[in-house]
C-alpha cells in the first residue's frame, strides 16, 4: 500500500513536470491557434543555457532566469521571422515549426554536443523528507515540483483572468481586428504571447534539467508529452492541461510499476480513448479544425 | 460643408478594390463640426469606406487627412489613438470579456476624458450587467458597449456603421439620442445607415451612395418628404429596413 | 562481379544526372574506399560521434595511406534504428562504392547489418561498437567480423568480484528493456549465479522512459546491491532519483553506464558514480603504454573529444585498425571477393590500446577485459581504475560452446536465478 | 479517370519503365526504389488529406501491419508465424492493413482538424511500443528479419531491378486506384464530406461510416507500400514504423502539396535525394540542418507544395499554359 501511495505521489509529481513543459504550449495554441512543434526545442535551449549560465555564475536562480529568458527571446525570434508572416495559415505554421525543430535540434547538438546535462539543486532543495504515515523517504524537489505546477497553473489562470494583458489577450483571441481598430499594437501582443509561451518552456527545461537531466532527444520526448497532455486535456485550456498532465502522469507510472512490460502503452491508450469519446479532448472547445 | 468648420477628417478621391472589383471609387468627402450621414443600399461600399477610413482596407488610390495629416499609410492602431473611433457593423464586442473589462482595458490615465464611469452615467443600463460577458447582452446592450469603448479613446470622429440594425425602436431612439449629444459636445460624426429616418434625424444633409460613388447630397428635409427621390436613390422607403 | 560492371557501365549516365552530388574521386583504381556507419543523430550522437573520432585516428595513423593507396572515408548516419543501418551501408556502397564497412554502432543494427552483409558478397564488414551477442554467435555471415567482442564479454569478471570479494549475495537488476542490456546482463549473471549469487527481481525499463522514481521504491530493501545497466540521461536519472529517495544500496554499472560518455556529463549526479565498479575493454586510468599512448593521441587530435576516449572511440578504432593491417597483410589486394583479405583479416593478431587481438571461429574477437571502478580524479573529472584484468575472455565465457548454446538466445528471462 | 490523367500516368509509366537504361543500379535501388515505396505510403496520407481533409498519421503504422503480417506469412529469421503460400500472404497482407484501416477509421470517425492527427498519432505511437514490448508475435525491438521477396517462376524478385519493377507496377496501381476512385460516387461523397459534413448527411451518406470506408480503402494503399518496404529492407521492426518514420511521410506528402496524387511521389524524390546526398553536400555532422533548411524553404515558398509550386511556374510559362490548356480542354470535352 505505501508504494502505491509514493508511486501516485510520483506520478502527480510527473505530472506537474509535464504541466510546466505543456502550459506554454497550450497558452500559445489557446491565443493564437499555432501547434508550436518546435516547443521542445525551446525547453532543451531553455535548459542548455540555465546550465551554461548556472555553471559560470554559480547560482541556480540567475541560471533558471537566464535559461526561460533565452527561450523566451528564441519565441519572439519564432513568431517575429515565420509565423507572423503567415497568419493565415495554420497548417504551413505548423510545418515551419517542425522544420525549425530540426535544425535547432541539430544546432543545439553542434553546440552543447551529445553530452547529457544536469543542474546543480539549489541546496536547500537537496536530499529528502520523510512521509508522514507513510515511513519513506521522499525527494523534497518533487514536493517542489508539484508546488511549482501550482504556481504555474495559478499564475497563468490570474494573469489571463484578471490582468490588463490577459483581458487583451483574450481580446485578441475574440477578434483581432477589432483591438487593432480599438488602438492596440496586435502584433506587439502576440509576440508578448510567445514571449510568455517561451519562457514557460525555458522555464519547464531548467525543472527538467534539475529534477532529470536533458540530453539531444529531450526536445521531441517533452514535446510529445506536451502534445499528449494538452490533447487529452482539450488544445487551449489551462484546466485541461493539468488534468491531461494528471492522467498521463499517473498512467506513466502505475505502468512502469505494475504493468513494466505493455505500460508504455498505457498513455497512448488513455489518449486513444479519450478523443475517441470526446474528439475535441476533456476541456476543449469545439471549434478547432 | 460651413466654411469656418476646418473639416477633421478629409477624403479626397478615395478607390479602392477588392480583387478585381473597384468597391469605391473617386469618393471625397469632408467631416468637420456637424454629423454626416451616407445612406444607401446593402453592397454598395458604406462598410468598405468605413474600414477603409480605420486603415482595415488598403486603398488603391487618393487620400485621406486627419486634421490636414495624411495618414495613409498608418496602421489602424495608429489612427485610434490620433482620433478616431470605429463603432462596426455587428457591434463586435469581445465575447470573453465582460463589460467592465471591456472598458477597463480601454483605461489610459488620468488625463482621460471619457471615464468608465462617464459611460456608466450616460448608459446605466450597463453598470447594471458590468459583470455579464459580451455574449450575454443584448443587442442593444451590446451597441451601447461598442459605443462606450469607442469613446474611451477620446475620439475626434466617431465612425459609425449601421449602429441601429436589428434594435428595438426604443433602444434607436435613444441612441440617436446619445449621438446628439456627443454632437454638441464636439465629437464629429460620421452615420453610415440605411435607416432614413435616423439618419435624417441626426444629419442636415444626407449623401448618398451607389455603387462605390457618392452620387448626390441632399437636404434631409427634403429626402424625408419625397418618396419618388427615395425609390429613385434608394429603393427604400421611410419604413425603412 | 556483375554488380561492379553494371555500376561502372552506367556511371557515366550517373555522373551528368548526379553531377554535383556524386562522390567520384580520380583514378579509382589507386584508392581503397571505407565506409563509416555510426549514429550521428539524437540521444546516441555524443557515442556516434566518438566512434567517427576513432575511424579518423586509425586512418590517421596509417598517414591516409595503405599498401601504397589512399585511404577514401565515407560517413553515412544512422538513426540507431536497423534499416537506417542498412540503408547507409547501400548508400555507402552502391553509390560510394566502398569495399569496407566499419560500423554500426548499437545491438540491433549490427544483427541487421549482419544480415544484409551475407547478400552482399563484394563488401567486408567490421563492427564498429554493437554488441548484440547473437550478431556473431549464432548465424554468423562470412563477411562480418567483430573485433571488439560482444556485452557479455565486456562484464566478464564482475559477477565473480561482486560476490566473492564486495560479498553481494543478492542483487537486483535495472536495465533498459532491448537486446544489449540483455547480453550484459548474461555476461554479469552467468558468474554471479554460478558463484551463488541470487538476482530475485529484474526492473525492465521501457526504452524513452525517463522517470525512475517509482522503480527506485519497488526495489526490495533485501538486496545488497544494485546491478544498473542504463547509458546516457537513463543513468543519470536514475542514480540521481535514488539517491534523492535516499536509496544507498551500492551500485554495480554495466560498460555504458561508466563509459566516458556518462563520466564526462555535465552535473552534480557524477559524484553518485564514484566507487561503481563495471567491466569495460577501456579504462580511462589503464597504465598500459599502448592505451596511454592512445589516450595521448586522441587528446591531440581532438582536444573537443571526452577527457578519456570512451568505448564507441576505442573500437571504431580497433575495428579501423584492423581492417587497415589486413589491407597491409594482403597488399592491397581485394580480388576475388576479398577472398585473400577475409583470411588475413580472420587469422590477424595485433596490439590494440586494450591487448592483443584475435578472432574466435565466428569472427568474433577475444578480448581482455578490464574490470574497473569509478574513481574521482580531482577538478570534478571521473575516470576508471582498473582492478584487474581479465585476459582471452571468449564469446562463451569461457564455457564449452555446445553447452553455451544449449542455454538458448539471452532474452528478459534468461538467464535466471531468482 | 480523365483524359488529362491518362496522360501523366502513361507518361510516367515510360519515364519509370525507360529509367533504368539511364541511370546506375544505385540509383534505380536506393532512390528511384525508395522513392516509389515513400511515395506509395505517402500517397495514402495523402489522398486522405485530400479527399476527405482529414491528416492522418497512422498510415505508417497501417503500412507497417502489412509488414509484419507479411513477414508472420513468410520464413523469417525469428521463426515467428506460420509460412503461408505467396498468394495467401500478400492477399492477407493487404486485407490486414484494410482492416487495420477500418478500425482506425472507426476509432477517429468523429475528429477533424489537429484532434484527427493527434488520435491517428497516438494510435500508431501505442501499436509501435507494443510490437517493441513484444517478443511472442513482433519480436520486440529487433523485429522480423530474413524476409525476401519472392520468387515467380524463374524471376527473382528480390534482384534489384525484379524489385524495381515491382515497385513501379505497385506505384501505378496505387495511382490509378486513386485518380479512378476520384471519379466514382464514393469520391464525391468523401469531396462532399470534406467540404461540409452536414451538407453530406443531407444527401443521404452517414459521414462518419463514409470516414470509416476511406480509410479502410487509404490502408489498401499503405498495405501495399507496407509489403514492398518490408521486402526490400528484408525486415520489419518497430524503428521502421515509429514516429520519425511518421513525421517523413507526412512531410513527403506536404512538400509533394496534396493537389494531385502524383504530388506524393514528387515529394518523396526530393526528400530521398536529400536524405541520400545532404551528407555529400554538407560537412557530414550538419546535414540535418540542411535537410531542416530545405524543408523551410520549400514550405515558406510554395505553400502548395511542390505540386502548387509547378501550377505556378506552369501559369508563369505561356507555352507550358497552352499546353496544360489543351489537355484541360480535352477533358472538358469529355
Amino acid at each position: 500500500m505505501t508504494l502505491f501511495f509514493v508511486v501516485t505521489l510520483n506520478g502527480l509529481s510527473l505530472a506537474a513536470l509535464y504541466f510546466i513543459a505543456a502550459s506554454g504550449f497550450s497558452l500559445v495554441f489557446g491565443v493564437m491557434r499555432v501547434v508550436n512543434m518546435a516547443h521542445g526545442s525551446l525547453i532543451l535551449l531553455g535548459a542548455y543555457v540555465a546550465f551554461d549560465i548556472a555553471e559560470w555564475s554559480g547560482s541556480w536562480v540567475l541560471g533558471a532566469l537566464a535559461g526561460s529568458l533565452a527561450a523566451a527571446l528564441a519565441g519572439v525570434l519564432l513568431q517575429v521571422l515565420f509565423f507572423n508572416r503567415m497568419a493565415g495559415s495554420k497548417d504551413q505554421q505548423t510545418l515551419v515549426s517542425i522544420a525549425v525543430s530540426i535544425i535547432a535540434a541539430d544546432l543545439m547538438l553542434a553546440h552543447w554536443g551529445g553530452l547529457t546535462y544536469q543542474l546543480n539543486l539549489p541546496s536547500l532543495l537537496e536530499g529528502s523528507i520523510g512521509l508522514p504515515l507513510l515511513g519513506v523517504n521522499y525527494a523534497k524537489i518533487r514536493i517542489v515540483l508539484i508546488v511549482a505546477a501550482i504556481a504555474v497553473g495559478v499564475g497563468l489562470w490570474l494573469l489571463i483572468a484578471k490582468t490588463n494583458l490577459g483581458r487583451l489577450i483574450r481580446a485578441g483571441v475574440d477578434d483581432q481586428e477589432m483591438l487593432h481598430a480599438l488602438g492596440f499594437n496586435v502584433k506587439g501582443l502576440f509576440i508578448a504571447v510567445f514571449a510568455l509561451g517561451g519562457a514557460l518552456a525555458g522555464f519547464a527545461g531548467v525543472v527538467a534539467a534539475t529534477a532529470l537531466s536533458v540530453a539531444p532527444g529531450t526536445d521531441v520526448q517533452f514535446l510529445l508529452a506536451a502534445l499528449i497532455v494538452v490533447i487529452v486535456g482539450g488544445m487551449g485550456s489551462i484546466g485541461g492541461a493539468a488534468i491531461g498532465a494528471i492522467l498521463v502522469g499517473l498512467s506513466e507510472q502505475y505502468g512502469l510499476v505494475y504493468a513494466p512490460t505493455y505500460g508504455i502503452v498505457f498513455t497512448f491508450i488513455i489518449m486513444i480513448g479519450v478523443l475517441g469519446l470526446r474528439p475535441q479532448g476533456l476541456f476543449g472547445r469545439g471549434d478547432v479544425g | 460643408m460651413d466654411a469656418q468648420d476646418s473639416p477633421v477628417l478629409s477624403a479626397s478621391n478615395v478607390d479602392l478594390h477588392y480583387g478585381s472589383v473597384h468597391i469605391l471609387q473617386g469618393i471625397s468627402i469632408d467631416i468637420g463640426a456637424l454629423p454626416r450621414a451616407i445612406i444607401g443600399r446593402n453592397g454598395m461600399g458604406k462598410t468598405s469606406l468605413c474600414r477603409a477610413i480605420m486603415g482595415l482596407l488598403p486603398l488603391s488610390g487618393g487620400n485621406i487627412n486627419l486634421n490636414g495629416v495624411a495618414i495613409d499609410h498608418r496602421a489602424p492602431d495608429w489612427r485610434a489613438r490620433h482620433g478616431l473611433a470605429y463603432v462596426p457593423q455587428g457591434r463586435r464586442v469581445f465575447p470573453t470579456l465582460t463589460v467592465d473589462e471591456h472598458f477597463r482595458i480601454m483605461q489610459r490615465g488620468k488625463n482621460q476624458q471619457w471615464t468608465r464611469e462617464r459611460i456608466y452615467d450616460i448608459f446605466p443600463r450597463l453598470a447594471e450587467r458590468r459583470s455579464n460577458f459580451g455574449n450575454r447582452l443584448s443587442g442593444g446592450e451590446q451597441q451601447m458597449l461598442a459605443i462606450g469603448r469607442a469613446l474611451m479613446m477620446d475620439p475626434r470622429l466617431l465612425i459609425l456603421d449601421e449602429p441601429t440594425e436589428g434594435l428595438a425602436p426604443v433602444i434607436v431612439d435613444h441612441v440617436v439620442e446619445i449621438l446628439q449629444q456627443l454632437s454638441t459636445e464636439g465629437i464629429a460624426i460620421l452615420l453610415v445607415e440605411q435607416n432614413l429616418s435616423v439618419a435624417a434625424e441626426l444629419a442636415d444633409e444626407l449623401s448618398i451612395m451607389v455603387n462605390g460613388q457618392i452620387i448626390d447630397h441632399i437636404p434631409s428635409s427634403q429626402l424625408l418628404h419625397d418618396e419618388t427621390m427615395q425609390r429613385r436613390y434608394l429603393g427604400i422607403s421611410l419604413d425603412g429596413h | 562481379m556483375r554488380l561492379k560492371l553494371k555500376s561502372s557501365m552506367r556511371s557515366v549516365a550517373t555522373g551528368i544526372a548526379l553531377a554535383t552530388m556524386s562522390v567520384m574521386p580520380p583514378g579509382a583504381a589507386d584508392v581503397v574506399k571505407i565506409g563509416g556507419i555510426s549514429v550521428l543523430e539524437g540521444a546516441f550522437a555524443g557515442p556516434g560521434g566518438d566512434g567517427i573520432r576513432g575511424i579518423e585516428l586509425a586512418i590517421k595513423e596509417f598517414g591516409g595511406m595503405i599498401a601504397g593507396k589512399k585511404i577514401v572515408l565515407s560517413i553515412m548516419s544512422s538513426s540507431g534504428a536497423p534499416d537506417t543501418a542498412v540503408n547507409a551501408a547501400r548508400k555507402l556502397i552502391e553509390q560510394d562504392g566502398v569495399d569496407i564497412i566499419v560500423g554500426p554502432l548499437s545491438g540491433s543494427e549490427g544483427i541487421a547489418i549482419r544480415d544484409f552483409s551475407k547478400s552482399n558478397q563484394g563488401v567486408t564488414f567490421i563492427n564498429g561498437s554493437s554488441a548484440a551477442q547473437d550478431a556473431t554467435l549464432r548465424n554468423g555471415s562470412e563477411n562480418f567480423f567483430r573485433f571488439g567482442g560482444d556485452g557479455a564479454q565486456w562484464l566478464a569478471g564482475l559477477g565473480t568480484y561482486a560476490y566473492d570479494t564486495l560479498g553481494y549475495k543478492k542483487v537486483a537488476v535495472i536495465a533498459e528493456d532491448y537486446s544489449f542490456p540483455y547480453t550484459q546482463i548474461l555476461g554479469f549473471m552467468i558468474e554471479y549465479c554460478r558463484a551463488g549469487g541470487r538476482v530475485p527481481n529484474k526492473f525492465w525499463v521501457p526504452i524513452g522512459n525517463k522517470d525512475y522514481s517509482s522503480i527506485v521504491y519497488a526495489i526490495p530493501q533485501d538486496v545488497d546491491a544494485l546491478f544498473v545497466v542504463l547509458g546516457g540521461s537513463d543513468a543519470v536519472n536514475f542514480l540521481t532519483q535514488y539517491s534523492r529517495a535516499g536509496g544507498d544500496k551500492p551500485i554495480i554499472g554495466g560498460t555504458i553506464t561508466i563509459d566516458s560518455t556518462i563520466l564526462d556529463a555535465k552535473g552534480p549526479f557524477k559524484k553518485l558514480l564514484i566507487g561503481t565498479p563495471s567491466g569495460t575493454p577501456t579504462a580511462s586510468e589503464n597504465d598500459s603504454p599502448e592505451w596511454q599512448g592512445f589516450v595521448a593521441q586522441y587528446r591531440k587530435e581532438f582536444p573537443d573529444g571526452f577527457s578519456s576516449p570512451s568505448i564507441f572511440a576505442h573500437h571504431y578504432y580497433m575495428s579501423t585498425k584492423a581492417a587497415l593491417l589486413g589491407l597491409e597483410k594482403v597488399k592491397g589486394d581485394l580480388s576475388n571477393n576479398h577472398a585473400a583479405y577475409r583470411k588475413a583479416l580472420s587469422n590477424l593478431e595485433f596490439d590494440t590500446p586494450t591487448g592483443r587481438m584475435k578472432l574466435d571461429k565466428n569472427r568474433n574477437g577475444i578480448v581482455d577485459v578490464l574490470l574497473t571502478q569509478v574513481v574521482d580524479l580531482g577538478n570534478g573529472k571521473l575516470g576508471n581504475r582498473v582492478i584487474s584484468v581479465t585476459k582471452n575472455v571468449s564469446q562463451t565465457m569461457g564455457e564449452p560452446e555446445a553447452e553455451f548454446l544449449a542455454m538458448g538466445p539471452v532474452s528478459r528471462d534468461n538467464p535466471s536465478c531468482p | 479517370m480523365s483524359r488529362a490523367d491518362i496522360i501523366l500516368l502513361a507518361s510516367v509509366a515510360l519515364l519509370l519503365f525507360l529509367l533504368p537504361a539511364i541511370s546506375s543500379e544505385f540509383f534505380i535501388s536506393q532512390i528511384a526504389t525508395r522513392v516509389l515505396i515513400l511515395g506509395i505510403i505517402a500517397l495514402s496520407l495523402a489522398f486522405l488529406a485530400q479527399e476527405i481533409g482529414i491528416i492522418s498519421l497512422a498510415q505508417v503504422m497501417i503500412a507497417g501491419i502489412a509488414g509484419y503480417a507479411i513477414a508472420l506469412m513468410s520464413q523469417n529469421s525469428a521463426g515467428l508465424g506460420v509460412e503461408m503460400p505467396l498468394v495467401v500472404a500478400v492477399v492477407g497482407a493487404i486485407l490486414a492493413a484494410g482492416l487495420a484501416g477500418i478500425l482506425m477509421g472507426i476509432v477517429a470517425q468523429r475528429s477533424t482538424g489537429i484532434y484527427a492527427i493527434m488520435i491517428t498519432l497516438a494510435t500508431s505511437v501505442a501499436f509501435t511500443l507494443f510490437a517493441r514490448q513484444n517478443y511472442q508475435i513482433f519480436n520486440g525491438f529487433d523485429g522480423l528479419a530474413g524476409i525476401t521477396a519472392p520468387t515467380l517462376g524463374s524471376i527473382q524478385l528480390s534482384e534489384t531491378y525484379h524489385f524495381y519493377f515491382l515497385c513501379v507496377i505497385g506505384s501505378l496501381a496505387v495511382l490509378m486506384f486513386t485518380l479512378y476512385l476520384r471519379k466514382t460516387p464514393l469520391g464525391l461523397a468523401f469531396q462532399a464530406l470534406r467540404d461540409d459534413r452536414q451538407r453530406l448527411a443531407a444527401l443521404g451518406f452517414r459521414p462518419q461510416r463514409t470516414v470509416v470506408v476511406a480509410f479502410g480503402l487509404v490502408g489498401l494503399i499503405a498495405g501495399v507500400g507496407g509489403i514492398l518496404l518490408t521486402w526490400f529492407n528484408t525486415r520489419i521492426a518497430p524503428t521502421s514504423i515509429g514516429l520519425d518514420v511518421t513525421l517523413d511521410v507526412l512531410i513527403v506528402a506536404i512538400i509533394g502539396g496534396i493537389g494531385h496524387p502524383i504530388g506524393a511521389f514528387i515529394g518523396a524524390l526530393v526528400f530521398v535525394l536529400l536524405e541520400t546526398f545532404a551528407s555529400d553536400l554538407i560537412d557530414r555532422d550538419r546535414f540535418n540542418t540542411l535537410i531542416g533548411a530545405v524543408f523551410l524553404i520549400v514550405i515558406l515558398l510554395s505553400p502548395g507544395g511542390l505540386i502548387g509550386f509547378g501550377r505556378r511556374v506552369v501559369e508563369r510559362i505561356p507555352m507550358l499554359q497552352t499546353i496544360v490548356d489543351f489537355i484541360t480542354r480535352t477533358k472538358r470535352e469529355e
